[in-house]
């Protein structure tokens, strides 16, 4: 009776050490992958917010580059041909 | 209650009175972070997110797409220490 | 395509397809003359002319002479108001 006894305990803590161990398991799992998930799409979030002021930045540049880059071709043809004419103007 | 669930019970009590289960799940995460499952993890999120675009996941999503993964990657060895600790706890406090 | 070139690629994109390039370039035209900066630069056009002789310089040379100065004239309010519509623009138009 008493080994009986002991051998079905033995059975008990088997089970329940593995039962207990799946459950704390399950639990952390569940914890640390929703943190990762969470912290990994905030990190992605910031990541493309940077990403975004970075370029906007870019374009702005670029814009502002192209643009000014045109006015002042232009404004140097104006007055080039203005200046010349004036010359021309004064000879004639 | 039968005998078991008492049993079941005490113990459980035991565990959360004796800061033990704290103490357990705080070395599973440890040990989840030493044996780089944390780093793997991350690694397979920034995938999903690449794969999917930032703007088509949710968290939640992102869960239900790497927990399987997530519960794949724990070593054994991790389990085995885990369960380990667990067994000699109990061996001392479920007389 | 590294993440910022798509990116460059796709808010230009975005830009032209909606005509917002050709607005944003009309307002800096605008700004350019509401704040001064053709008027000071005609004015170096000039005193460059002036000073190397009109029958010295090409439209080329020019251009490149004055330049860096009509880059420098461009008041930083203007380029931090040009950001903002396009920051404000991309927003708005978000997917």
């Amino acid at each position: 009776e008493e080994a009986r006894r002991k051998q079905e305990h033995e059975v008990f803590l088997a089970q329940f050490s593995d039962s207990l161990c799946s459950e704390i398991s399950q639990e952390v799992l569940t914890e640390c992958i929703k943190e990762t998930a969470a912290s990994e799409i905030q990190l992605a979030t910031e990541e493309e917010a940077a990403c975004m002021a970075r370029c906007s930045d870019e374009v702005c540049s670029c814009l502002v580059e192209e643009t000014l880059d045109k006015e002042i071709f232009l404004m140097v043809e104006d007055i080039l041909e203005a200046e010349l004419q004036r010359i021309q103007k004064y000879i004639k | 209650m039968s005998k078991d669930s008492k049993m079941r019970a005490t113990i459980n009590q035991k565990l959360t009175e004796m800061g033990e289960r704290e103490r357990l799940k705080e070395l599973l995460r440890a040990k989840l972070t030493e044996c780089g499952w944390r780093d793997q993890l991350k690694a397979h999120c920034k995938d999903v997110i690449k794969e999917k675009g930032l703007e088509h996941v949710t968290v939640e999503d992102l869960v239900v797409e790497i927990t399987p993964k997530g519960r794949v990657l724990v070593p054994d060895s991790v389990k085995k220490e885990l369960l380990q600790r667990i067994r000699a706890f109990l061996a001392q406090h479920a007389t």
